[in-house]
């Protein structure tokens, strides 16, 4: 028999655990051509912001060992062309669409989701409270356990659909957060954005991102994304959506090993746009060659001698 | 519709142009697009396995057979991966996605096609070029204008030579053909033409393109240029191959997605 | 003229800003037969700590994509074999030698600091706040700005050595941090060390540290030091020295720019033991290049638009 | 003393040993080492340039030529980093850093070499056998244990039946030489001989070295082992290739720093 690869998070059914990370995949449209995007258990979009964002000026990115900077800036197309021009794309797959939802203050949060509330075909929202490249809201919204709890309890006023709160590594104590998400209601957590990091060209003396600093993704974080999955996973009581340099259906065991109910491919997909479809075919092998005949028979089960 | 998807194949040849050995030829073998492969289109290249380099690599295609599948780029050894693809030798796999982003537009005949290259410029020029000429433009209507510092910078000629278009070489140091920027060069050349029927082809240096644009905009040229940007996803994700818009100011363009090819007038430079 | 690549920190002059970062480098003397240690700026000790200790048990690291995670536990020969077989090795050495201390409370960094006092041939001392790989002690004192203040100021009454304290990057804030450490009265501070990681093997489901958890180092994570180092270097009066995946010279020189008075170079001493005669080398090359007389002419100095 | 630093070497062969292609024989020029090759001796080579794998890996010396500088070691390929080392061909240069680690001692002529290899222990034994029958020991006085799961497992087999020493061949599955296990076979084979006067050495997969150490233990052999672990360093100061101490117990040894060549009953196993 075929192992099961379904589970559910807030009362959601995904098909399988393989759904991708904000930002790292457009509005989906882009990859239309490139993968079958009913196959994914989930779809992130970029985060949407209430007005129309440019985002920073180039350059925005840039490669490091085994990962990648980025200081895009939040470049959306803003909450009102999202429902007219990119949700009805989205509304038409057959997955689950998971709308990110950032902001610089609690009332730009609060008014995104309000509007967003209407728009039919949006499964879940994703709060962002972790990003690292905006001067206000984003990561200090997301750092401080009260004003996350304040955050949230507003959202969920102006909106039915179950919220993933979306967390910053940039933290002392990511469990800390992880309780003040599920206090506020959240329906799951997930984890890691990027960390905060630098990059500078050391013949023009520039930083090589325009904004000076910048968020660090791709497989060189993935210890630190793996550490506080099995850490939030084991001080909670909502799944966790594990995210951070996955890149092929081990790494996506090792999450689920410790403790990821999902997960999200974020930088990936730049190198190999077809990496979530390898890992879901790859979970599926990993079940029947060890027997199991569920993804959940793995979730949190790695062996840690207490 | 068929799905791009990262594909593995044969390095075939892997030859330096030059003398100095900043400039090779690579041929793929077996190379099977998703769609038709045209000027300007170009590939996302793993230029070695594992995570390091990180990023893809992106090279236009500066030739291509749909019969044999035998895909060429032409690349200048520039940084680390550069460096790495220059060390890979014929048998080796190599992964690529492709053909990605857009095309260069082919003139109505009654144009005179000016091609104008810059250095690393010329690869998806040379494809053009052959390709205006296959498809019956008068090689006589199409001027292929090649600059580069010194006239070691200028290579592939005798492939340039056999197309039989109008082929002006120049250099900044004079070493070969008009001493000058290539785009005085044009501007030296075509003075004697009617430049109502022109339609400009650019790619090469930005500040090269720059004065390109800058020209064909004074002199009211049609147009489209081929553009860079580092460009880690290739697909119009990101959002890291951004340049600003001249057409809508303070918006951006994402070169992979919306380009590489961009009329003149639409990319500030 | 040759650059002058000598600097000052608390009072003492380096030769050069290249040191080697503790646990990287042993006691220094594994390294005799592999590098000119007299060519070095200096060298920090393995952790030393009150008793000796055989720290975890294997397996004790794993590679990682561009780096790797270790979790030794302190294992030392304790400071009192320190003193006897260790130092006097080092003590002849014509570089600035700088003991690393660590323990699990206040009293075990007292104590090792008072007894280390005595000793001869020690010209600095590093406090190591911040291991993530012990039980007690260590990473707990350092994230904490009032602890850390308290256990300094314990410290700096039974030493009359410089003090640096190493600095954990897994804090929200490092610059409150880094300003405790120079309220507690250090001469500077050294950062990062690792982040906290993990790895899982998917196919035993058992961590690949036998601790669990280890700490990231390497290359992957150079990006979140040189951010931390150039938000540190702004924010205090003190020098900085910079740590965290540096492997050749223009690593160096990007943690310079960044405001990084001196480095320590740590993980790159595996990979290749030859890195600091390199960066060494690559320094002076870069400055003659760059028509600059000292190193001092680019510590902080990067371009960044405010 | 010269400081042992990495040095680039030219690979001269790269070759598969085996009809599944699981073991290779990798052959370098150049090799200057520091200080004189002996049985025991491993060099820590970068299997790729840049960052991906990141650590070196260890391999034991299985031949050298003072001479020439030509250096062998045989892998097996077992995980990435031997998966890239096999794609390497002839030309390339390898980063290596070597001689590290003790060496093996040499018997003295009245003792019995009793020699045990299992699968991919073989390195530096056969390097050891070598050198013991070129120092004038009686090649008859040399015992060769070499066991594997199946004959596939067995390689290199003409070069050890040149060196002339009794070459016993086991095999788990018994489809070549003793069926059994290669200790067993060690007990079988030497019953008929004073064994007061072997001296046994040991390398190839723990359980194997553990029973192995176990047997010399009880029968009171003198010998030595080198073993295999983890090694980031492979110079004594990350602390990582730890092995638990069997004669201090309680502590740790360094496989790198105080081995890889360890005396039977040092080391728990
Ligand atoms: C659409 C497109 C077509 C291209 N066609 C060619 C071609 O035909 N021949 C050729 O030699 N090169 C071409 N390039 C540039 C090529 O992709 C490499 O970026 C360039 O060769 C330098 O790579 P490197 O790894 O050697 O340098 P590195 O310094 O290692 O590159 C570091 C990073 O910067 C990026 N980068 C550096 N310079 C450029 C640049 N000029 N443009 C874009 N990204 C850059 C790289 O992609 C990489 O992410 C093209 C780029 C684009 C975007
Ligand atoms: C002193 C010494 C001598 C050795 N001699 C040989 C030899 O002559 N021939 C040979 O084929 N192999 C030898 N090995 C093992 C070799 O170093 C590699 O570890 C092994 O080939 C697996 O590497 P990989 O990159 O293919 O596997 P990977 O799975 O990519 O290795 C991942 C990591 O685990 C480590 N690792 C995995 N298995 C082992 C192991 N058995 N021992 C040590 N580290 C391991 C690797 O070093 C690396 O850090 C030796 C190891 C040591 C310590
Ligand atoms: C280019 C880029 C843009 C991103 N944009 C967003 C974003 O808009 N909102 C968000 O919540 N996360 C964003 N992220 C973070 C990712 O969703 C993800 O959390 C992070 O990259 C770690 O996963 P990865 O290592 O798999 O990429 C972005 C990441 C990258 C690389
Ligand atoms: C194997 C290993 C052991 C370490 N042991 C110590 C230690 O005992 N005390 C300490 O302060 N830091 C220790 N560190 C941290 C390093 O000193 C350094 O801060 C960190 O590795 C980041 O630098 P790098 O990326 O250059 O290695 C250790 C690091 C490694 C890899
Ligand atoms: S390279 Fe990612 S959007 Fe163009
Ligand atoms: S490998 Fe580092 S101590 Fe042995």
């Amino acid at each position: 028999m075929k192992p099961s690869l379904s589970l559910t998070i807030g009362g959601v059914t995904f098909k399988n655990p393989v759904t991708v990370a904000s930002g790292t995949f457009g509005y989906a449209e882009e990859f239309a051509e490139l993968i079958d995007l009913e196959a994914l258990g989930g779809i992130v979009t970029k985060s949407i912001t209430l007005k129309e964002r440019q985002g920073h000026p180039p350059p925005r990115t840039c490669e490091t060992p085994a990962g990648m900077l980025n200081a895009i800036g939040l470049a959306n197309v803003g909450v009102e062309r999202f429902i007219d021009e990119k949700l009805p794309f989205l509304r038409k797959l057959n997955t689950v669409r998971i709308v990110n939802v950032a902001g610089s203050t609690q009332a730009e949060y609060v008014e995104v989701c309000r509007l967003l509330e209407k728009a039919e075909g949006i499964d879940m929202l994703e709060i962002n409270l972790s990003c690292p490249n905006v001067d206000a809201g984003g990561m200090e919204l997301g750092t401080d356990p009260a004003v996350m709890i304040r955050v949230l309890t507003a959202v969920r006023e102006v909106t039915s659909r179950p919220i993933i709160v979306k967390l910053s590594p940039n933290v002392t104590s990511i469990v800390t957060i992880a309780r003040a998400a599920q206090e506020g209601g959240a329906a799951a957590v997930s984890l890691i954005n990027t960390l905060v990091g630098m990059a500078i060209d050391t013949e023009t003396w520039r930083p090589r991102l325009s904004n000076g600093t910048g968020g660090l993704s791709g497989p060189a974080i993935r210890p630190v994304a793996v550490a506080m999955v099995y850490k939030v996973a084991r001080a909670i009581d909502l799944p966790v959506i594990g995210i951070g340099g996955i890149s092929n259906w081990t790494d996506a065991v090792e999450f689920h090993l410790a403790g990821a109910t999902a997960i999200q491919v974020g930088t990936a997909n730049f190198i190999a746009p077809d990496t979530t479809m390898n890992i879901i075919a790859g979970l599926s092998r990993y079940l029947a060659a060890h027997k199991l005949t569920a993804i959940t028979d793995i979730i949190g089960r790695v062996k840690v001698k207490l | 519709m068929k799905k791009i998807i990262p594909q593995r194949c044969a390095v075939i040849e892997n030859r330096r142009l030059d003398k100095a050995g900043w400039y090779y030829r690579l041929r793929l073998s077996g190379f099977v697009p998703s769609r038709a492969v045209y000027p300007g289109h170009f590939v996302h290249l793993k230029v070695a396995p594992g995570l390091d380099p990180f990023f893809r690599r992106a090279f236009s295609v500066s030739d291509f057979d749909a019969a044999t599948g035998a895909l060429e780029i032409i690349y200048k050894v520039a940084g680390r991966g550069t460096a790495l693809l220059r060390e890979v030798r014929p048998g080796t796999m190599l992964d690529l996605i492709g053909p990605l982003g857009n095309r260069f537009t082919v003139p109505p005949k009654s144009q005179t096609a000016v091609i104008v290259a810059g250095g690393v410029g010329l690869p998806p020029l040379a494809f053009l070029a052959r390709y205006l000429i296959d498809r019956r433009h008068d090689p006589k209507t199409v001027f292929f204008f090649y600059g580069g510092r010194s006239k070691e910078d200028l290579i592939d000629l005798p492939r340039l030579r056999r197309m039989g278009a109008n082929l002006i070489l120049c250099t900044d140091d004079g070493s070969r053909g008009f001493k000058g920027m290539v785009t005085e060069a044009v501007i030296h050349h075509l003075s004697q033409f009617d430049d109502r029927r022109f339609h400009v082809y650019g790619c090469g240096p930005e500040p090269m393109l720059a004065a390109l644009q800058e020209l064909a905009l004074v002199r009211q040229w049609s147009g489209e240029m081929s553009l860079e940007a580092p460009m880690p996803c290739g697909v119009g994700v990101c959002l890291g191959c951004i340049k600003p818009s001249l057409s809508a100011p303070g918006s951006y363009v994402r070169v992979c997605h919306d380009g590489p090819v961009f009329k003149i007038g639409e990319v500030q430079l």
